[in-house]
């Protein structure tokens, strides 16, 4: 078994490239899949969390249960954002987030 | 350094290379793949976590649904049709704000002390007693995501209706 | 579960790279036998149902003729669109073909014939299986073609949207196999797992028990095989050829293996978990070979069965196809798995499960037979309308966004 | 007793039928104008129990004064206290201005309206009435010099609202704008006199005011107010009074009025505007008492005036316009007399004036009514056409003119016979003068209307006895003017001898009371008979005599048309002085006040939201930015603060 330690550099790595996808892109489902990574990457640490430290946290496997919730929600999440998505396509003939500037002043 | 150790630096950079394709890559499908490939790697580590049901959740619900829908959004809104700046504006101060983020992330793991960093302790998470621990302890968070998960469905069904006059 | 299958077999025992070496090159040389014949049978069987005897030439009644096609195939020259996304396009048949290689992993073809036995092989066959799917939208995607990317958005839709159907009824069987488990072994520990699952049915096989899991699973499978009459996706005559159309040679090939690939592999689980696998009839203690000849036999029903589908039914249409899934097969299968849920908590004898599935079934079929009364009633009407298709923005569309 | 102390009721009746015809006039079934004349005729009726409750308070001995009110305002030891006062000139005014107004109004009825269709406005014209009337009513019984300014104010508005009735005709608007500002001048006087004795003495109520100018002037011991301070207060005020009343130089207004609806000039003249400025200076009279040489400035100003105004009525053609310097000349008589200190007898002038002043201008309304026309010289030869008019148009005439033993012969009496007392010879002999000057205008009205021959037959032909409605007002008023005067005798004793009764209880009391001089009566009315015949010998027939005086010498005849060029010596200080000035304050107002003062502050704010509403771009992309950036705020503070 990896130390835990690499195993929360790795997620951090992880987070820290979906926030600048975040940042950076333009396309809306883009965007949507730098957040899946972001959920990842915590889901990840959360795992293992649990993992490493079940003796610590007897056994109820919280970090775990996380981690399901999250990839649920992660489910429910792009599914309501990609039909956002969509519809906003239909209106305004583009995905594009910064094309979308109709939320100023 | 075992060998599951190696299998995880090689996971963990598949991992993270396919995270670098996602924000990186000019074409959008292609990002759209390198995230299938990173949520596999990531399927992967929890593998090696030993907690394969997660991983095979993961791999369900990501490689099978979420992907799937992300590919029909990137057709439906016609991602390749439109060739364009993919990038916004601000990328050296996203690349600022991520650098320190990590940094940051980097310089607190590494700066703690992790009581349970022993890696001999480790033996595999049975998913039975997953299950158990999920019906019985979080009950009522399950029904709730249930809820949600019903609602969302209800939401995307409405979002996505033709508009009137279409058909 | 014993791992060393050969060390068994052959009684010597390898180090573990060999090992797997020799399995991986076992499969591998299954894989492609099997696609060979299952291709022989095919045309064989379709010639008699259509009253015709198919391949004569090449080899004693033929049998050589799917060899020579695979020659010309691989000799064949293997084209690239100039439009194509290079590296979509080349990695697409791997990435469709891989997946259906893992799965082969936690099939148990005898009691101990199995590469590596899972514990949850059950999710891992459909965790690994939808990932196919991406090779799928790879090649539809990847050559720049309006008709590939039709037939991959296709079967995606139908692959998602029969995918939950067939979860949910082998979650209905596990719980079957979890419940007879707890009686046998005070633990449900390994209910997911294909080889418990068809060590568990040795008096009865859950087709018994599981009527209405079964048809549903087959139903499935017809889809995620885009087999008539569920192969919109691989339509010539609505898409033209579908997602492959664009490639040739031996990438073409990587499909057709895939494809041939899939259908002995899920027909094998379905045999595994609904016709109890090597277990049934005789039980464990009768040789590898009896065992193995079993599975086969049960499995190749079933490819016949399928074969006999091509020839019987004709082609739905798509959105006929997703409102069935979505509609029908869907609120069916729930209902089965409550059915399930309910009988076993409060401790139901199996037959009032097996009764109320049947019931189920009928339910269903009668459900089906009234809906396409009314349907070729309606027929002349329902022509004028226009199928419910995933709305693509037209070309004035987007040029009129910006 | 009871009406002594809500005398305010008979304002407050008025207002609130100008407040329902403001609201609802335009709907109300014939304009309203009978709520009108109820509200007016209600004033009136209780004007009599007010009278009543006074004579049984003054004979009750308790002087028949009565002051009610209420607090309106209260502040760090300062209270503000609007109260009515009622004593014998408020029931004198109260008795004039209803009666007056309710005949005006009655008379405006059938005036106001064509072949029985109501002219336009007709329900505005009845509404503004009544406010006039509520307004004057509560100068009238104003007990404290707010109250009074604001009714002041407000008959002021009323006048320009009225003269300014037939706002189509650019002439009447430039009349009423004339009346306003000139009348404005004045005001402006009075507010700051007001405020010189605010000041001075910390209080509004006039009662107060009087007493310490008095106790200032008396014992020298505690000084109030010094005695230039005190003069400049007075006199301010008298400015105040001089612009209402159109003294000598505020004169201008008065005539360019006549624009308005005769009815109104009617009211103007006789009950409200007017002389509003003489009851001012009637119940202030004590304060130019102790004042010195106000009694004498108020004398100089209305002796001027009543030779002045006499003088260029002589030669006004126009009928109105030679009634409005009638009013003028006589508003001079009336201050000569408050100047002499006789405050009873300026009452009683206004009385008898209000009378038959309001009779000339219903009458000449009558006439201008029926035959449209109101130039004298296209008229004449009226008298059998409309002898009721005529005829009660003749008696106010010699009212007016002070033949006995009408009215004006008496009140016009009283004032020489006090002038005599309390005055030089040379005043006496000038107001003679003025009086001679008054008999012979009116003559020469009457003449050249109704008397003589026709001068243009269409007129002629066009003439008609006015409408009852009409009649019946002059009737009414002509009967008042024959009678009115014998109020100058005394015969219920002390209290209703009208002069000698009024000074009984006005402040101080005039030590004479009527008695009939008859030296004096003789040279008076001696002077009227002059006026008389020399109007006759000039103006009968075809007045060539007048020609000829008037070619001999051109020069003064020119000066006198001309009103002695007053109107362009205003004209030319106001193009000179005043729009310079104007347009001065007027920059000033738009540089510094406006733009910098008011869109100063508006540009500031603007140009810094467009500078700074920039970081709202509307790119989701940004807002993340900041989200992340937030985040990674709080996280870093978080680390700081934990370590």
């Amino acid at each position: 078994m990896p130390p835990l330690e690499n195993v929360l550099v790795v997620s951090a790595i992880l987070f820290s490239i979906g926030v600048y996808g975040v940042l950076t892109r333009r396309n809306a489902v883009n965007i949507l899949m730098s957040v899946e990574l972001m959920l990842n990457a915590v889901s990840i640490n959360m795992v293992a969390f649990a993992v490493y430290g079940r003796v610590a946290f007897d056994n109820t496997f919280t970090g775990i249960i996380f981690a399901f919730f999250i990839v649920v929600v992660a489910a429910a999440e792009v599914a309501l954002a990609l039909g956002i998505v969509v519809r906003l396509f239909r209106n305004r003939a583009t995905a594009n987030v910064d094309e979308v500037n109709l939320l100023k002043w | 350094m075992s060998a599951t150790e190696v299998v995880f630096y090689i996971i963990s950079f598949v991992m993270v290379a396919g995270g670098l394709g996602v924000v990186l890559s000019r074409n959008i499908v292609h990002s759209a793949l390198a995230l299938i490939m990173s949520l596999g790697a990531v399927a992967g580590i929890y593998v090696i976590l030993t907690v394969e049901f997660l991983a095979l959740a993961q791999l369900v619900v990501y490689g099978g649904a979420v992907i799937m829908l992300m590919l029909f959004a990137l057709m439906l809104t016609r991602a390749r049709e439109r060739p364009q700046a993919l990038f916004g504006k601000n990328r050296p101060v996203a690349l600022a704000v991520a650098g320190g983020l990590l940094t940051a992330f980097v310089a607190g793991i590494l700066g703690t002390e992790w009581a349970q960093s022993n890696r001999d302790e480790i033996e595999p998470v049975p998913f039975e007693e997953i299950g158990d621990v999920l019906f019985s302890v979080w009950a009522v968070p399950f029904e709730v995501v249930s809820v949600v998960l019903v609602i969302a469905m209800a939401g995307a069904i409405l979002l996505s209706q033709p508009d009137e006059g279409e058909r | 579960m014993p791992d060393l299958v050969l060390s068994e077999f052959a009684g010597v025992s390898l180090p573990d790279w060999i090992d797997a070496l020799i399995r991986i090159v076992f499969v591998v040389a299954l894989m492609t036998v099997n696609a060979l014949a299952l291709i022989y049978l095919e045309r064989k069987v379709l010639a008699r149902f259509h009253q015709r005897v198919g391949p004569t030439r090449t080899g004693p009644f033929g049998m050589l003729q799917s060899a020579a096609d695979a020659v010309k195939l691989l000799t064949k020259e293997d084209v690239r669109p100039a439009s194509a996304d290079r590296w979509v396009f080349e990695l697409a048949p791997y990435f469709a073909f891989v997946p259906i290689f893992l799965v082969f992993i936690p099939i148990p073809w005898t009691e101990t014939w199995v590469v590596r036995d899972l514990e949850l092989g059950f999710l891992f066959v459909f965790g690994v299986l939808g990932l196919n799917l991406v090779g799928v939208v790879m090649a539809g995607w990847g050559s720049d073609n309006k008709y590939a990317l039709l037939g991959a958005v296709r079967a995606a839709a139908q692959a998602i949207s029969y995918e939950l159907p067939m979860l949910l009824v082998s979650v209905a069987v596990v719980m079957v196999v979890s419940a007879r488990l707890l009686v046998d072994n005070g633990s449900t520990l390994g209910a997911v797992d294909l080889n418990v699952i068809a060590l568990e049915q040795t008096t009865t096989p859950f087709i018994i028990l599981q009527p209405l899991g079964f048809a549903i699973f087959m139903i499935g499978m017809l889809a995620e095989l885009h087999r008539p009459p569920f192969d919109m996706p691989i339509a010539e005559s609505e898409v033209v050829g579908g997602y492959f159309v664009e490639y040739s040679g031996i990438r073409w090939s990587f499909f057709f293996l895939a494809e041939y690939t899939a259908l002995l592999l899920l027909v094998m689980i379905a045999s595994v978990v609904f016709l109890g696998g090597w277990n049934f009839p005789f039980g464990e203690d009768v040789g590898l070979g009896l065992q193995l000849v079993l599975t086969l036999a049960k499995a190749g029903a079933l490819i016949f069965i399928l074969f006999w589908s091509r020839a019987m039914l004709p082609r739905l249409r798509i959105d006929q196809l997703m409102s069935f899934s979505w509609k029908v097969l869907l609120p069916f299968s729930i209902l089965q798995v409550l059915a399930n849920a309910i009988i076993l908590t409060y401790d139901g004898d199996e037959w009032i499960v097996g009764v109320t599935s049947l019931a189920l079934l009928v339910l269903l079929s009668a459900l089906v037979y009234v809906r396409a009364k009314m349907l070729a009633r309606g027929a002349e009407r329902s022509i004028h309308k226009q199928p419910a298709r995933p709305r693509l923005i037209t070309a004035q569309d987007v040029t009129s966004g910006d | 007793m009871y009406w002594l102390d809500h005398a305010y009721v008979i304002p407050a009746i008025p207002a609130i039928a100008f407040f329902v015809l403001f609201a609802l006039g335009k709907w109300l079934p014939r304009g309203g104008d009978w709520l009108s004349i109820i509200a007016i005729g209600t004033s009136f009726v209780l004007f009599f129990f007010v009278l009543e409750a006074h004579l049984d308070s003054v004979n009750a001995g308790l002087g028949g004064l009565s002051n009610v009110g209420f607090d309106w305002l209260e502040f760090e030891g300062f209270k503000l206290r609007i109260g009515f006062t009622v004593d014998s000139i408020a029931v004198v005014m109260l008795a004039v201005v209803t009666l007056v107004a309710l005949l005006v109004q009655v008379y405006s009825v059938s005036y106001m309206r064509h072949h029985g269709k109501p002219e336009p406005r007709y329900w505005w014209y009845f509404a503004v009435h009544s406010l006039f009337v509520a307004a004057m009513l509560a100068l009238v019984l104003a007990d404290n010099f707010l109250l009074l300014y604001v009714a002041w104010e407000g008959v002021g508005l009323c006048s320009f609202l009225l003269i300014g009735f037939y706002f189509e005709k650019q002439s009447a608007v430039e009349a009423a704008k004339k009346a306003f500002v000139t009348t404005r001048l004045g005001d402006v006087g009075l507010l700051i006199g007001i405020i010189l004795f605010w000041r001075a003495t910390g209080t509004f109520q006039i009662s107060e005011v009087i007493a310490a100018a008095q106790a200032g002037r008396t014992n020298e011991l505690a000084p109030v107010m010094s005695d230039g301070y005190l003069t400049l207060a007075t006199l301010m005020v008298f400015l105040g009074a001089m612009g209402k009343s159109a003294q000598f130089p505020f004169h201008v207004w008065l005539p360019d009025a006549m624009e308005g609806p005769t009815p109104v000039s009617a009211l103007i003249h006789a009950a409200t505007m007017v002389v509003a400025g003489v009851y001012l200076v009637a119940r202030l009279l004590p304060l130019f008492d102790v004042t010195p040489g106000a009694l004498q400035v108020v004398t100089g100003v209305g002796l001027t005036t009543a030779l002045f105004a006499g003088v260029l009525a002589v030669v006004q053609t126009d009928i109105k316009r030679v009634l409005a310097y009638s009013t003028v000349s006589q508003l001079g008589f009336m201050f000569v007399a408050l100047g002499t200190g006789a405050v009873g007898v300026a009452m009683f002038h206004l009385l008898t004036h209000a009378f038959f002043k309001a009779l000339l201008f219903l009458g000449s309304g009558s006439v201008i009514h029926m035959t449209g026309e109101q130039d004298a010289r296209k008229l004449g030869g009226l008298w059998w056409r409309m002898p009721v008019t005529a005829a009660t148009f003749t008696i106010g005439a010699l009212a007016l003119a002070g033949i006995p033993p009408l009215s004006g012969f008496f009140s016009k009496d009283e004032i020489f016979v006090v002038v005599n007392a309390g005055q030089s010879d040379v005043i006496l002999i000038l107001m003679g003068v003025a009086a001679f000057l008054s008999a012979m205008y009116m003559a020469r009205l009457v003449i050249i209307t109704f008397l003589g021959s026709p001068k243009d037959l269409a007129v002629i032909r066009r003439a008609r006895e006015a409408p009852p409605l009409m009649v019946a007002p002059l009737v009414i008023l002509a009967v008042l003017t024959l009678f009115v005067g014998f109020f100058a005798f005394d015969q219920v004793g002390d209290a209703f001898g009208f002069p000698g009764g009024i000074n009984n209880y006005v402040y101080f009391p005039l030590p004479e009371s009527f008695h009939f001089d008859d030296t004096i009566a003789a040279a008076t009315g001696v002077a009227s008979l002059a006026g008389l015949g020399a109007a006759f010998w000039l103006f009968w027939g075809k007045a060539e005599r007048a020609q000829r005086v008037a070619a001999f010498a051109p020069k003064a005849t020119a000066l006198v048309e001309n009103k002695f060029y007053m109107d362009d010596v205003y004209q030319a200080a106001i193009d000179r002085v005043v729009l310079p000035a104007g347009r001065a304050v007027a920059v000033f107002d738009r540089v510094v006040v406006n733009d910098t003062g008011i869109n100063g502050p508006g540009d500031f704010t603007r140009y810094g939201s467009t500078w700074l509403r920039r970081h709202v771009t509307g790119r989701i992309p940004d807002y993340a930015l900041f989200m992340v950036l937030g985040i990674v705020a709080a996280g870093a503070l978080g680390f700081l603060v934990r370590v």
